[in-house]
């Protein structure tokens, strides 16, 4: 770039510049790779910007947008892309989703809009020395829980609450373990049904189960993954839900004694229920309708999926993000790679519960996307719901009125 | 005609006063040193010691045990941190000395010289910062992008001054009218031009005003996360706060790298603090007070 | 200002940054209504006038401090100094890492001491969340006021001083009667300036507490980020800046009225 | 070169606190080319006001001021080729000695060695070669002083303006500087206006003096004129230490003739026209120093209050009978004691006459010699 | 409560740029209780320094000061009870004429109402009264400086120091205030110190003078004593204006008596014990007003260089045949003119006689009186 006059990216002969939006910086180095392969084969030139994670990425395209210069690719999550859709701002990419096995979680009226690269499934990690096994379920968490907080200096778990994505994820996972139906009906006509019948009860019974949980932990208001994880490096609690191995790879660094003292379960669920909805994030590319290379943005979509490339970049976080088909978790780099080896008891987790993975897209009338939730997400709502219940002293009961009418609020 | 009893009026003596004064003084400096030093301990603490050694046993260690540079190892080879430093030191570096200029020069004329409307002008410009910075970034992207400045040290120079120079104005225009008039005007009957009596007569004596001018503009430049993400969108024109916060949130970066990378960024800060403060101190100030 | 009367051209638009539709006063309507408005409003005073006030009473003091002949005031003054320099982004990773539940090392060296049973998570605790963007606010901003009333003190003759102490006056006096008519002007721009910037101040709560627990420590410039990037309504979030805009232009010319802060001591 | 000044109807207003103050009203002077003229008044009078009126450090508020044929009246004071030394000193604080006399100097782009050839020699004359290095604030309230007047004297200007440049020096080194500041004025072409209090120095140094009263000029002309031939009591009365005694007397026409009665004197006035203040009230002036102790011609009586004793000489307070202050200055009053009652005697030569106004009418020379003096008109 | 104040030693080292320069060395003094003691001094002798360590305003190096019985040395100037006029005038640039000149009674916590009565009064004293309202900047220099005077006046120390509390006042208002300072003195207990380069103040004002030179005492004597029986040629120079007249001379045995000679003189000093000087260098010392023109007894020739009319009186700077200076001051000097032969006489009554070290060795009375004065201690 020069100094004195700023590159324009009108300037680079037209529709020839694919404006790519990406907040994956921790693997640029891979995607650089992958670029510098399709720019040899395309005659297309790529140019990333790169966005922290969190909201910049929105910040970033709003920008963009305003400015009449919107990117032509972006790496986003599932629930953007199907708002993005609703915006009518997406280019259809079936032939990259439709002609490979990727999953299509948004998928309207026939045509897809969101090529996934990856899977992010919610996961808990306990103590296993403290723990006398894995708990698994509420009753055994609950005298587990009690049993390490009383006998060791220590918390026996962690409720995250607040303005959250991990709390609000937790809470969803921890009424979608329940059993309970936050909503319902299909994708043009969704229904906050939390509050129904059976789900009001099972929602409170959720919530109250919380609060009893939240007597053996540490008050995690605001807390962000990696002040879970830090209470996990730190001794103060002997167990926290996270995303993937997450706190394997940080603890690994910090506290290395401390990494086989850790083992992996899934969300704590009430005896007797069937696990239908497991958390997982996806992420993936979305190809916007209003750019100047839109054609030049699915053919690196598409490019990108089919790159040789693909693995390296998705197992740049080994343990945390996982390939978004099955076909590639049983790949062979992901078998090779030294860090999953190490860790089977995760893989194992994953590959078991593979066909429950659901996001909170997924979530209409037979998993039709749910704009309402993608937003409540977006909002944070269910975080905040636990905030109400932990800091706030609401009742189950009151707390569950509460977030209801929040999330009726949102679908006006 | 007057009462004889010195310092009536306050019920505590002269050397009572004088002691809490010392005291005071001591202790605050004291307070001053462990509140600035304890951060900075932690950060050099956790910067130069491998993560394992600071966090064994489920404690931070507060005593250091080893020396090592792994952490600046680690960011300096898998991140471009080298050449985010350099852009954060060249745009702070053209703002604060262009922020100061401006500053000098619009200060010393709102204070000598007399036209209409001078303290409304100023006052208007103080309005300015009224506005929330939060949504200034898409308006102020449209008009870069509309200008073609995006991705410039130019640009983004421009903004920084832009936001650090009505205070700075501001600053220098209260400070001059401290400066004794009559320092200058003997410097004109001896013939200097304006410019020249500027130089070399208000300048020197303004030192302590300019220098907390260009303090304000460093740390505007150098603190700024917005404006640079507003005008820089390629990763080799990123400063530092927006480069370090692409790569801190990364999953497997944890506290070390990020005061290894929050050390780095507190070297400039230092070096200005240390030689404003030599330079502060050389010479005098008008009242001769060193 | 270009830029100011584009964002507020926005705010009369219900999505602007997509395709626009005109709203007319809408968007504002719509938040004053709303009972959250006066809390987060409340919030925002809070804030904005506990870190001023207590930035300027510290910054003064160290100011007061470093003008004495001390030993070290050199050194005590690139210390002061520093914390205004380094980026907030440094700052709050430094103040998490005291105030931490988990690594921070004030509650380790607290737990450790037996003064607290268990961490407190200071920014995630309704009693201490304020208090912890306030103080990490202060530490930071405390040395603004400080360096700008340091060169004004220096710029005192040190004359005055000497006649004050032959009348008699104590050191209380002197300070009252010569440094702060010297400082007035200073003062009353710092108080201003500050509080406008801690007011419409951001990215120190956003970093440490979100506006948390419970909207706590959600000022209205956090709800105006919040409304523009997570709720994606940047009419809404361009009309509260808007309002924020417009009651500091308030203040602000009352203010102007009342102190007149440019009127100066003459030389 | 030296430039002739002329004031043509100057004012100058401040305006304080809403408050206007006139410092200066309808001042004209003219003042030749080259010459030494000196401002003198009480505190307060506009000495300074005038003065940076000249330096163009003040605009008049109305009025015209020329140097020669040029008009300076809204000239910066860069554009007018001039030296000043200010009333308040006025020193670079962050200079030495050194660099605050060369100053003027380096911005004309004098070289170095030239400059300090120059600065070096007006220390030397200065006596302040030992504080060349010092910072201001390191020295006395006269070293301070003496820079300032050090860097007018390196200087070359048109007009020189010198605003008591000597005050807190001593008599001894005064003494010495002011044959200094005539030789410079012989050596540089200039004008040189000089504002003091000190009356030895306007009487010995200037050519003219300028009397100013509240803003306005009262007397303009040599010191020995001013000195004995004020034109009011009022510049009686200021010109000479200590004060020119006043005693308030009528004419009344004694055997025909005008006479000044009063305080036990009678004085004839022969051969003079009063007649028209005739049964009015009129003041005598005579100065302390042409009184003498002892009956004589004329003499008044009076009562020792204080006597001063300044060294060779004495000055003796005393009042009247009518209680009207009555100052004598001898060289025999060692002597006297407060209380005694002593006689003070003149010669009628000496008198100066004021009308009730304070004009001057008549002086004591002129019933002597009966001519009226060439040297002065008799204004009002 | 006036206190007496006491010096033992004291020095006053200041350090300059790495250098160390002695302002004041080992001076010793004891000043009684209530008295006036003026300093005088060439600019630059250390009297602010001295000044400023009575005020505690300045640490002595080293050395003692004492009020009355109390050690103040390292006292702050808060303990002690004084007030001061500062040099440099010092006013609070943003407090009003009133606000100034109130302070101190502030501070002492005199209600409003008192205060503004002690300040109308001053003013009046002043002649401010009309500029109570204004910022010190508005001011004029004397106005200034007599607003500084205010303020000590308000006053009630047990030490007032005054420190050329006049320079920038005209002769007249001088005057009128120096009685206002006596009577100051009188009403309120205070031991004064005044520093002023003005000999009449120093002359007719105090009851002690003090004469530093270069930061050591030189004489220590009621000013009369000083004029009349300076201790070394030094304080005859400094003291009187014009300076004392110095002639070197010779001691020679003539007819066996021993006689000073030289620039034509022969003055035989019949019983006085010169013996010890005989054939060694004399100076003689007159002062300017003690030569008479025209020849006498003894009388010295010498050529007119300038004459300088003062008024009343003229001063003649001449020039010996040998080119050594010799000033008259006379009434009948106005016909001189430069180049003319004079001769000027003097009485040997009024002769100092210095040794080459400048100590006074003999005075002129003494010559016929033979007896030693009892004011005076040989000193040296
Ligand atoms: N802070 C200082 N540093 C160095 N030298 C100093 C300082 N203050 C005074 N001096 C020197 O000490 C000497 C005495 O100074 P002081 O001010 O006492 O003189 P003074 O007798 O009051 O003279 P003046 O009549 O000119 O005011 C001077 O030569 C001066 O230069
Ligand atoms: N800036 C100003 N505002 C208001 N009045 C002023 C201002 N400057 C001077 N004056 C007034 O004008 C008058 C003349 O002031 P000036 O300084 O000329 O007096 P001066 O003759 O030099 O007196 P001094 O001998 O005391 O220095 C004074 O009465 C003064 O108070
Ligand atoms: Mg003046
Ligand atoms: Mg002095």
């Amino acid at each position: 770039s020069s100094i004195l006059s700023g590159s324009n990216n009108n300037s680079d002969g037209k529709g020839k510049t694919i404006s790519y939006l990406s907040d994956r910086g921790d693997s640029k180095q891979v995607i650089n790779e992958i670029i510098g392969e399709f720019e040899k084969n395309h005659d297309y030139k790529v140019n990333v910007t790169y966005t922290s994670k969190g909201t910049s990425t929105d910040q970033q395209l709003q920008k963009m947008v305003a400015a009449g210069n919107p990117p032509d690719l972006i790496f986003d999550t599932s629930a953007d892309a199907y708002r993005y859709q609703r915006d009518g701002d997406l280019a259809a990419i079936s032939n990259v989703v439709q002609d490979s096995e990727l999953p299509d979680p948004v998928n309207v009226d026939g045509e897809s809009y969101f090529a996934p690269t990856m899977v992010e499934p919610l996961m808990f990690w306990y103590r296993n020395d403290l723990y006398s096994s894995n708990p698994e379920s509420w009753s055994k968490w609950e005298t587990e829980a009690k049993q390490v907080s009383q006998s060791h200096n220590i918390k026996g778990f962690v409720t995250q609450s607040g303005q959250t994505n991990n709390a609000d994820t937790q809470i969803t996972q921890y009424l979608w373990q329940n059993d309970v139906e936050i909503y319902n009906g299909p994708s043009d006509n969704i229904q906050v049904t939390i509050d129904d019948g059976a789900n009001r009860r099972k929602a409170v019974e959720t919530y109250q189960w919380l609060k009893t949980m939240s007597q053996y932990s540490p008050n995690g208001s605001g807390w962000e993954w990696g002040d879970a994880i830090e209470a996990l490096q730190q001794e103060n609690a002997a167990a926290i839900a996270s995303v993937g191995g997450l706190p394997i790879l940080t603890i690994a660094e910090n506290r290395p004694d401390l990494v086989e003292k850790l083992s992996p379960s899934p969300y704590p669920h009430p005896e007797g229920t069937k696990r239908s909805k497991w958390w997982a994030y996806m992420e993936g590319h979305v190809v916007r309708n209003d750019g100047k290379a839109t054609e030049g943005a699915k053919a690196f979509a598409d490019f990108f999926s089919k790159s040789d490339k693909f693995m390296d970049f998705v197992l740049s976080a080994p343990l945390f993000q996982f390939p978004p088909t099955r076909k590639g978790l049983n790949s062979e780099a992901v078998k090779n790679n030294e860090t999953i080896q190490n860790h089977p008891a995760v893989m194992k987790l994953v590959k078991e519960n593979w066909d429950s993975f659901s996001t909170i897209l997924a979530t209409g009338k037979d998993g039709a996307p749910n704009i309402v939730a993608a937003d409540a997400y977006g909002q944070q709502l269910l975080g905040q719901s636990a905030d109400q219940l932990l800091v706030g002293g609401k009742s189950p009961e009151q707390t569950v009125d509460w977030v209801a009418k929040q999330l009726r609020g949102l679908k006006n | 005609m007057a009462t004889s009893s010195k310092g009536a009026g306050s019920f505590v003596s002269q050397k009572r006063q004088q002691q809490i004064k010392r005291v005071g003084v001591y202790t605050t400096a004291i307070l001053v040193s462990i509140f600035v030093t304890i951060p900075v301990y932690i950060m050099l603490l956790l910067a130069f010691q491998p993560p394992e050694v600071v966090f064994s046993g489920g404690q931070v260690n507060l005593i250091p045990q080893i020396l090592s540079f792994q952490n600046f190892n680690e960011l300096l080879t898998t991140t471009k941190t080298v050449r985010y430093m350099t852009n954060s030191i060249i745009v702070t570096g053209s703002s604060m000395v262009l922020s100061t200029s401006i500053a000098v020069t619009a200060g010393y004329g709102l204070t000598r010289f007399d036209f209409r409307g001078k303290s409304l002008t100023a006052r208007a410009v103080l309005f300015s910062y009224m506005f929330s910075p939060i949504v200034l970034a898409i308006p102020l992207y449209v008009l870069f992008y509309t200008a073609g400045l995006l991705n410039s040290y130019f640009a983004l120079t421009l903004s920084l001054t832009a936001i650090s120079t009505p205070f700075a104005i501001w600053l220098m225009w209260q400070y001059f009218q401290t400066i004794p008039i009559s320092l200058e005007e003997s410097a004109w009957v001896r013939g200097a031009s304006r410019w020249r009596t500027v130089r070399d007569v208000v300048l020197p004596v303004a030192r302590p005003g300019y220098i907390s001018a260009a303090i304000f503009s460093f740390a505007v430049a150098w603190n700024d996360f917005t404006m640079a993400r507003v005008v820089m969108s390629s990763d080799n024109m990123y400063t530092i706060t927006v480069g370090a916060s692409l790569f801190l949130d990364r999953v497997s970066v944890g506290w070390s790298e990020t005061m290894a990378v929050s050390f780095l960024m507190c070297i400039p800060p230092f070096l200005i603090a240390l030689f404003l403060q030599n330079y502060l101190l050389q010479g005098f100030s008008v009242g001769g007070l060193e | 200002m270009l830029p100011i009367l584009y964002a507020l051209n926005m705010s009369l638009f219900s999505n602007p940054t997509q395709e626009a539709a005109f709203v007319g006063l809408a968007n504002y309507t719509e938040l004053l209504s709303s009972p959250d408005f006066w809390s987060f409003l409340w919030n925002s005073v809070v804030y904005a006038l506990s870190t001023t006030i207590l930035s300027l009473l510290v910054g003064l003091g160290l100011a007061l401090v470093v003008n004495q002949r001390i030993k070290g005031r050199s050194i005590l003054r690139t210390m002061m100094i520093f914390p205004y320099l380094i980026p907030t982004l440094v700052v709050i990773f430094l103040w998490k890492f005291i105030l931490d539940p988990n690594v921070g090392i004030l509650n380790q060296v607290l737990v450790d001491a037996g003064l607290l049973a268990q961490p407190i998570g200071f920014f995630s605790s309704l009693k201490w969340a304020m208090a912890g963007v306030v103080v990490t606010s202060v530490w930071k901003f405390g040395s603004f006021s400080f360096f700008i009333l340091l060169a004004r003190l220096q710029a005192i003759d040190p004359d005055l001083y000497e006649r004050a102490r032959v009348e008699g006056a104590t050191t209380w006096q002197a300070f009252r009667d010569i440094t702060f008519p010297h400082l007035r002007g200073a003062i009353l721009i710092i108080l201003l300036v500050r509080g406008i910037w801690m007011f419409n101040k951001f990215d120190i709560i956003w970093l440490s507490t979100n506006g948390g627990p419970l909207n706590t420590t959600t000022t209205l410039p956090i709800r105006v980020y919040q409304l523009a990037f997570n709720e994606v309504n940047f009419g809404g979030a361009t009309a509260l800046a808007g309002i924020m805009f417009f009651l500091l232009a308030i203040v602000a010319t009352v203010y102007f009225r009342v102190f007149n802060p440019s009127e100066e001591v003459g030389a | 070169m030296a430039k002739s000044i002329h004031l043509t109807d100057v004012r100058k207003v401040f305006k304080s606190g809403g408050k206007e103050f006139e410092a200066i009203d309808n001042l004209s002077l003219d003042i030749p080319a080259g010459s030494f003229t000196t401002i003198v008044g009480p505190s307060g009078c506009g000495k300074t006001t005038t003065l940076r009126m000249l330096a163009g450090l003040e605009t008049p508020t109305s009025g015209q001021i020329h140097f020669g044929e040029e008009e300076v009246t809204n000239l910066r004071p860069q554009e007018r080729n001039i030296a000043m030394v200010f009333q308040s000193i006025a020193l670079y604080p962050h200079m030495s000695v050194r660099e605050n006399i060369g100053y003027g100097l380096k911005i004309a782009g004098v070289s170095q060695a030239k400059r300090n050839e120059s600065i070096e020699e007006a220390a030397r004359t200065l006596q302040i070669t030992d504080q060349l290095d010092k910072k201001p604030a390191e020295l006395s309230g006269g070293q301070q002083q003496r820079v300032a007047l050090g860097s007018a004297f390196v200087q070359n200007p048109d007009v020189l303006l010198l605003d008591e440049p000597m005050s807190d020096l001593d008599a001894k080194l005064k003494a010495e500087l002011r044959v200094e500041v005539q030789r410079l004025h012989q050596e540089l072409d200039t004008t040189i206006v000089y504002v003091t209090h000190d009356q030895t120095e306007a009487m010995t140094m200037s050519d003219n003096v300028v009397l100013l009263n509240e803003g306005s000029l009262e007397q303009f002309d040599p010191p020995k004129t001013l000195f004995d031939y004020p034109t009011s009591e009022y510049v009686a009365r200021f010109i000479g230490t200590p004060s020119t005694n006043v005693l308030e007397c009528r004419i009344e026409i004694i055997d025909g003739v005008p006479a000044v009665t009063g305080h036990g004197l009678e004085i004839p006035l022969p051969n003079q026209d009063l007649s028209a203040f005739t049964g009015d009230d009129i003041k005598i002036g005579i100065r302390p120093q042409y009184l003498s102790l002892g009956t004589g011609d004329h003499s008044v009586e009076a009562t020792v209050e204080v006597v001063e004793p300044l060294g060779t000489e004495s000055v003796v307070h005393a009042r009247t009978l009518d209680d009207t202050r009555l100052d004598i200055v001898s060289a025999a009053a060692d002597d006297l004691a407060p209380g005694e009652s002593i006689a003070a005697s003149f010669d009628k030569d000496h008198l100066y006459f004021f009308d009730a106004d304070g004009a001057t009418q008549l002086f004591g020379e002129e019933l002597t010699e009966n001519q009226s003096q060439a040297q002065w008109g008799s204004e009002q």
